[in-house]
């Protein structure tokens, strides 16, 4: 069943942009298998942004790319669930049709700008490549798109930069590029793996509000990852906390910073300074985050968790509970609500 | 686009230098589309020159055999000279020599061929600042000496040449030309027939540099092209009037570096070749090709000689009769080089007027008589090896492997082959301390030649140069030879000082080689010269 | 940019005067170990004093120094400097002019070089791409192994074996069904013809391609892999761009870099390859040209063949920094 | 450029266990330890001919030249060649210069180089111009033309019978133009890792230059370079074999594999093919155990190129 993507305005309102449904995936190497990803679950509308926070190793590069399907499959392997995109499975795509929907629908930022642009080919050319290549636009067209792509994410000077090469841009503005080639196809989804972790915290402020305006301006669905919870106050409307390739609590992102409802997310708000609570001690969260290969059982965040009953160790993962208000978290002691 | 310019300039060079015309001078086109019936043979590269006066070794010999005509030539069966641009040549005395010209013959430039052209060309071979390969052979004419200056022992010029022609010379008139030796010697008119003895034209003594490249001579051929290092081309002349030309038109030589021809005789490119050793036992169980095979023996000897001007065991004539006998020759030659040699047994080869198999009584291998000399002359110091010195060339190794693995086997002596590009010069310069390879291939088929330009040196003290060999009565033999009234008896004296040889054994004769080539389905009536072991062009019929 | 040419030009020519210096101390001291060419000239005949000296001016040998080991000469080699200068580059010991050598054997060297590097960037680029492509599979493996053999395989045995065994019966069957002019014809001729340069050097250009492709091959698959995971690559796969325009815009572009060096190296060993193909295959080369004129010590042929090769080689190592620095804009010619 | 230095660091954090980790990842694959059995056998052919033929290489009757390979059993188990020495007396003497020199070249050029490579890239300056200059008059005479030019030119120079004299002509010639690509190859490592944080640290506690050169920067240096040693030895041995074709490589009467094969190669196509193919085999075998180990070994070290 080859369904052509040709969805028209109308059906654009009923199935939501993006629905990540129960996602797992496996890194295979020699006889020994890490499942990375292991049942995450969540969904993007236009115009919103979701931000899957969490620390490294914790599955969500992973699950961003397998959106993207751009793990590399000896290792990797998507085994189960479904990501679908306007209701369309993109996993059940053939790849030319899956690559039809990759720039053109959903588009991706990296962390490191400098390592994820070619060094030997300029700005413009890599800026324009998709258009030229896929739309055929003919060269002084797609010229002129790559200046109003630079100007639209404040570039100074753009129509002098395109000829320019990356190793001639500073960090700040890589990742400006990194974003305009993203938007080059107008996509729907934009995903921004990381975008600012390379860079220093007063550009991070500057690239979260243009991410912020451009969703805005465009009415995007934006996917913020990122394992710095301070950045994602001001940008985000939900937020989804990642532990161990699950999903441990997802909830708007006032909730979240009010009434944080796993142990991890608690820990986590504890260890960023805050300016609503002053002269707070910030804590580390203990022990490191576990080795994907040998997951703990029963709940994964019991060794660092300060409730750790035997219940967190015997019983199955805890699945995620609904607590109202649009909120869930996947611990069995959830509900009772403020977690020390 | 600057970015591409770069890589593509870096290709465009190459390109560009590699398609440059090739400038050296396109031969016209010899093989294919003319009907001209073209023989296509093989030259070794060491061809350098096509100048009569400077071509002593190598086929350059072969090529002016067809370009120029001698006085006299030599007889395809026999190897006898017979006069051919000579109409007589007469002595009384065997000194003072009367050469009669025949009338109305021309070079290809259409200069007569007369005395004078004779004399112009002996003049300048024999002047010694010319530096001819073939300036000796005139050493025999009187006034030589003059015209050789004398430098003294570090090289440098200390008397210039005072005449600039041979006082011996006398053109009598335009066909006649008197030729007064130093002594009477019985065989001059024999040598006449020899490469360095061919005429010169006077526009090639003018332009000697462009004549090095583009001979003007009187032979039925003329060279057209020389591509040197690659191609050589030459076509048949229309106004030749002497009776021996073939009945083709064209000859195309193509020059190989060292690589065999043999291949390209397989596959049709060429109409004569010899296989290389490795390739001999096929080529001759080819029932195809080994009818198109002609063998014969030649004059080339190969000998092995020791440094008697040193202290060794080597002066002692029972140590070199244990080293002869110790060598079954037949053996190494069927192992090495099947079929291409004859083992031999005398200092002359047989196949030349005086000369005689035999001669050399311990020349047959004789192992227990071989370890019994050995004995008599005191055996070898054991642990020392005996170092066997050569030039540089793989089949010669090979042969010579083989002749030291005999005289290790057959007496015990361990050996160490010493391979050497500077083979001769470190022979003159008298610088072996063990046996080393020699060669003789005559410059003109009379025993004398064998003999007298190899072991005589009137030089008591320190004998020849080469091996530092004196014997009074060889000296006196040669001598004999060469003051004999007529060739006969000349021949007849030189053979005495071969005897003297057999006495003294200074050296130890191997093998005489055999000429070997096979032909194309496109030519015929292949012959060899005996003393030259070359084909004779001049008999070559093209049968298409 | 253009004052870096400059540098590198003036320093090659320092470099090439430095070759010519060694050369010539290299060839002074053999002369003066191995004796004097000019002996060789007599052959069998053992020369009188004066006819030797003779010889020996003619062959440009006549300066004691040269009977002297030890001495440096430096008198004829400042003269053969001067006369370089003046773009004379003297004549081998026939007297021939050097250039006239040259002209000869410089073009069949050139385009035997070009059949070589277009085997290369073929063998190499196609069977490294492929090898890489499909890395840790078997026919990585089995690439790598047989470019291995290839490139132990010494090359004068494959040259010997083609031209002794298949070429007789190639070239006959095809003249006798293509006709003796016909291309498959000349293209299996057993050795080299002057009028037909081209074609008769595609199969010797391809065999000596064969043995130095291997560490080409070896390069660019270590050029490729490290581009499969970089993460420029995994970008241009996020726009969406067809897995061909990927390899070749993004991974065949990036690892041509370090291709492009590997031609500057692996030219120079070309050379020495040369001589032994153009000594089988009879090929009127530079390398054989070498060849002869080491073995009679021809002592001014030496020096000048090196000297031109060692520019070439210069040359050829120039243009590759500057593809280099044309490919990778990273590298700023200062 | 930064992914190689983290690389780098990832090799060098666990100093010690590096060689234990690429010993036992080598070790595991099955190629690697025939290939290292195979050279391993080939030197002990090399160091103890004796072993493999009783008879004298040297010793050749002609009245049994060119015979074929009999068998073991039989008096010439490889048969003879056309001269009638021993064919299998040959090959197991011949290994001895064949490998000798490989090692002796390879071991001299490595000094060589890393010293150079290790002057230049430490100190830059004026010695990194001299060796640079140094390493473009090399490199513009290639190694094979720079052994033909030499060892034709001092071919009279008789160096004796020794094991040792009869290579070390073609040893120093080959040593004198293959130094080269160790210093680049190290030069470049050095210039890598000299600005990485660890030795910047280490120099700060006040190292000399020394202890910097040979404890921290050396080390990581080394790594990249070992991996070059087994191809660098293969390469010689077949060098030598071509060396042997154009007459200037190891002197007879001593016999290696480069002999057999340039003077077997003709034979092989007039009909004699054992001639060319047991020396032939030998060498490629050889070549191609230490090239595996050479590729693996660069792998185990590399791990992006795994």
């Amino acid at each position: 069943m080859t369904e052509t993507l040709t969805d028209t305005r109308a059906d654009r309102a009923v199935a939501p942009l993006l629905e990540v449904d129960d996602l797992h995936v496996e890194f295979r190497s020699g006889r020994e298998v890490v499942s990375a990803v292991n049942g995450v679950t969540f969904t993007l509308e236009a115009g919103r942004t979701l931000a899957i926070v969490g620390e490294s190793g914790s599955g969500k590069s992973v699950t961003a790319q397998a959106i993207m399907r751009l793990l590399q499959t000896p290792p990797a392997r998507i085994s189960g669930g479904e990501i679908r995109f306007r209701g369309q499975d993109l996993l059940a795509l053939p790849e030319p049709e899956h690559r039809a929907v990759c720039g053109e629908h959903i588009a991706i930022v990296f962390q490191d700008a400098l390592a994820a642009l070619n060094p030997v080919y300029t700005v413009g050319f890599q800026l324009t490549e998709a258009l030229r290549s896929r739309r055929h636009v003919p060269r002084s067209e797609a010229r002129n798109r790559a200046v109003d792509l630079l100007d639209l994410v404040q570039v100074p000077n753009p129509r002098q930069r395109i000829k320019e090469y990356p190793h001639q841009f500073s960090g700040g503005m890589r990742q400006r590029v990194m974003i305009a080639m993203a938007l080059a196809l107008e996509p729907e989804v934009l995903i921004a793996d990381e975008p600012t972790t390379a860079l220093d915290v007063t550009v991070q402020a500057q690239i979260m509000r243009l991410l912020g305006e451009i969703q805005a301006e465009r009415e995007m669905g934006l996917i913020l990852i990122t394992h710095d919870l301070g950045v994602v106050a001001e940008v985000a409307d939900q937020v989804n906390v990642m532990y161990a390739g699950r999903m441990v609590e997802a909830a708007p992102v006032e909730e979240i910073f009010a009434r944080p409802a796993h142990p991890y997310t608690g820990a986590l708000l504890r260890s960023i300074p805050r300016l609503d609570q002053k002269g707070q001690q910030l804590e580390a969260i203990g022990g490191r985050p576990p080795e994907l290969s040998h997951i703990p059982s029963g709940c994964p965040f019991h060794p660092r968790c300060p409730r750790d009953e035997d219940v967190c160790r015997t019983d199955p993962p805890p699945q995620l509970r609904d607590l109202g208000d649009d909120r869930y978290a996947a611990c069995h002691f959830a509900e009772e609500s403020q977690i020390p | 686009m600057k970015r591409g310019l770069a890589v593509s300039a870096a290709l465009a060079m190459l390109a560009t230098a590699a398609c440059s015309s090739n400038s050296g001078s396109t031969s016209e086109d010899g093989g294919s589309g003319d009907t001209a019936k073209t023989i296509h043979l093989a030259l070794g590269q060491d061809v350098d020159t096509l100048l009569p006066m400077d071509s002593s070794v190598g086929d350059n010999i072969g090529v002016l055999d067809v370009v120029f005509d001698g006085l006299v030539r030599y007889d395809a069966k026999t190897g006898k000279p017979y006069n051919y641009v000579a109409q007589s040549i007469q002595t009384k005395d065997n000194l003072v020599w009367t050469i009669k010209i025949k009338d109305g013959l021309t070079f290809s430039n259409g200069e007569p061929v007369d005395a004078a052209s004779f004399a112009r060309s002996w003049n300048y071979s024999a002047y010694g600042p010319n530096a001819m390969a073939n300036n000796y052979y005139f050493k025999r004419i009187k006034g030589y000496d003059a015209m050789q200056g004398e430098t003294d022992d570090d090289g440098n010029v200390t008397v210039k040449p005072k005449a600039k022609s041979l006082s011996g010379l006398k053109v009598i008139d335009p066909q006649t030309l008197q030729v007064t030796l130093t002594a009477p010697f019985a065989g001059f008119s024999i040598m006449l027939g020899y490469t360095g003895f061919y005429p010169a034209a006077k526009a090639c003594i003018a332009d000697i540099k462009a004549c090095t490249k583009k001979p003007i001579g009187n032979g039925p051929f003329v060279i057209d092209n020389w591509n040197q290092g690659t191609e050589l081309t030459a076509s048949k002349r229309k106004d030749y009037k002497l009776s021996e030309t073939p009945n083709y038109d064209k000859i195309d030589w193509k020059e190989y570096a060292g690589s065999s021809s043999w291949p390209d005789f397989q596959a049709g490119d060429l109409d004569l070749g010899a296989p290389p050793p490795e390739q001999w036992q096929q080529a001759n169980s080819d029932p195809d090709l080994s009818s198109r095979k002609v063998t014969k023996e030649t004059a080339d000897l190969t000998y092995l000689g020791f440094p008697l001007y040193k202290k060794g065991p080597w002066d002692s004539i029972d140590f070199r009769k244990a080293i002869s006998m110790a060598i079954d020759r037949q053996k190494v030659i069927n192992a090495v080089i099947p079929g291409q040699s004859v083992p031999a047994t005398s200092w002359v080869a047989p196949n030349i007027p005086g000369g005689k198999a035999g001669t050399c009584q311990w020349c047959t291998f004789n192992p227990t008589a071989a370890k019994a000399a050995l004995a008599k002359a005191g055996g070898w110091p054991a642990g020392q090896t005996l170092n066997i010195y050569l030039g540089k060339d793989d089949t010669s190794e090979a042969y010579f492997k083989a002749i030291g693995d005999q005289i290790t086997l057959n007496l015990g002596i361990k050996y160490k082959l010493i391979p050497s590009e500077d083979f001769f010069a470190e022979r003159s310069a008298r610088k072996f301390d063990g046996a080393f390879r020699n060669n003789w291939f005559p410059d003109y088929p009379l025993n004398e030649n064998f003999l007298a330009e190899v072991y005589a040196s009137g030089d008591p003290k320190n004998g020849n140069t080469n091996f530092g060999y004196y014997d009074a009565a060889f000296e006196k033999a040669i001598k004999a030879g060469d003051d004999a009234p007529d060739i006969d008896t000349a021949i007849t004296k030189y053979a005495q000082a071969e005897q003297v040889l057999a006495k003294d054994f200074p050296t130890i004769p191997l093998d005489y080689s055999n000429s070997v080539t096979f032909y194309s389905d496109r030519v015929d009536n292949v012959a060899i010269n005996p003393f030259s072991g070359a084909t004779e062009l001049r008999l070559l019929k093209y049968v298409g | 940019m253009v004052s870096y040419v400059i540098r590198r030009v003036l320093l090659g020519l320092f470099t090439v005067l430095l070759v010519l210096l060694l050369l010539h101390l290299l060839t002074t001291l053999a002369i003066q170990l191995n004796g004097n060419p000019a002996l060789a000239f007599f052959g069998d005949h053992v020369p009188t004093a004066s006819q030797l000296h003779a010889v020996e001016v003619r062959y440009g040998l006549g300066d004691s120094c040269y009977q002297q080991p030890g001495n440096p000469c430096l008198g004829p080699f400042w003269h053969r400097l001067s006369e370089y200068a003046h773009g004379d580059f003297g004549t081998d010991l026939e007297g021939r002019p050097l250039t006239d050598l040259l002209a000869q054997a410089l073009p069949n060297t050139l385009r035997l070089f070009v059949i070589v590097t277009i085997t290369w960037l073929i063998i190499g680029m196609l069977l490294g791409s492929v090898a890489a492509r499909f890395r840790g599979r078997p026919i990585d493996h089995s690439i790598r192994l047989t470019s291995v053999l290839i490139d132990a395989f010494p090359v004068f045995v494959m040259l010997v074996v083609y031209r002794f065994i298949f070429t007789v019966p190639l070239t006959t069957w095809a003249r006798r069904t293509f006709g003796s002019d016909s291309i498959p014809a000349l293209l299996f001729k057993p050795s080299y013809s002057e009028e037909h340069p081209w074609l008769t050097l595609i199969i010797p250009g391809l065999l000596l391609g064969l043995t130095g492709c291997a560490p080409f091959l070896r390069l660019v698959r270590a050029a490729q892999l490290e581009n499969y995971n970089a993460e420029h690559v995994r970008t241009a796969r996020s726009k969406g761009l067809s897995n061909a325009h990927v390899t070749a815009y993004h991974i065949v572009r990036n690892s041509s870099v370090p291709v492009v060096t590997a031609v500057g190296f692996v030219f120079a060993d070309a050379l020495s390859g040369a001589v032994i193909t153009e000594g089988v295959m009879n090929i009127r080369g530079m390398g054989n040209l070498l060849w002869q004129s080491v073995q009679k010590s021809d002592v001014s042929v030496v020096v000048g063949i090196v000297t031109i090769l060692s520019v070439v080689t210069i040359g050829v190592m120039l243009l590759v920094d500057l593809a280099y620095a044309a490919l990778d804009p990273r590298i700023r010619l200062d | 450029m930064t992914s190689a230095a983290v690389d780098l660091e990832v090799v060098t954090d666990q100093p010690g266990g590096t060689w234990a980790t690429v010993g036992r990842h080598m070790l595991r694959r099955p190629d690697v330890i025939l290939a290292t059995l195979v050279s391993l056998f080939f030197i002990v052919v090399a160091a103890f001919p004796g072993l493999f033929s009783r008879t004298d290489p040297q010793h050749c009757d002609i009245s049994v030249a060119k015979i074929k390979p009999q068998g073991f059993g039989h008096p010439h188990p490889f048969g003879t060649d056309p001269s009638g020495c021993d064919v299998l007396a040959q090959l197991a003497h011949g290994a001895r210069p064949s490998l000798l020199l490989a090692f002796t070249v390879v071991g001299a050029s490595l000094i060589i180089g890393i010293a150079l490579g290790l002057l230049s890239g430490f100190y830059l300056g004026w010695v990194d111009a001299v060796v640079s200059r140094l390493l473009e008059v090399f490199l513009v005479i290639p190694l094979l033309l720079a052994a033909l030019l030499l060892l034709s030119l001092f071919r009279n120079i008789d160096a004796g019978d020794g094991d040792f004299a009869t290579i070390v002509q073609p040893a120093i010639v080959l040593t004198g133009f293959g130094w080269m690509g160790y210093t680049r190859y190290v030069r470049a490592a050095v210039l890598e890792s000299k600005n990485l944080d660890y030795v910047r640290a280490a120099r700060a506690l006040g190292a000399s230059d020394l202890r910097l050169m040979f404890s921290h920067i050396l080390p990581n240096a080394i790594a990249s370079v070992t991996a070059l040693v087994p191809t660098a030895i293969a390469g010689v041995i077949s060098a030598e074999a071509v060396l042997a074709f154009l007459g200037i490589g190891v002197r007879p009467p001593a016999i290696s594999w480069g002999i057999m094969i340039s003077s077997g190669a003709p034979w092989f196509t007039g009909g004699y093919p054992y001639l060319l193919l047991f020396p032939l085999g030998c060498l490629l075998a050889t070549v191609l155990s230490f090239v595996v180990i050479g590729d693996n070994l660069r792998d185990a070290l590399d791990p992006k190129l795994k």
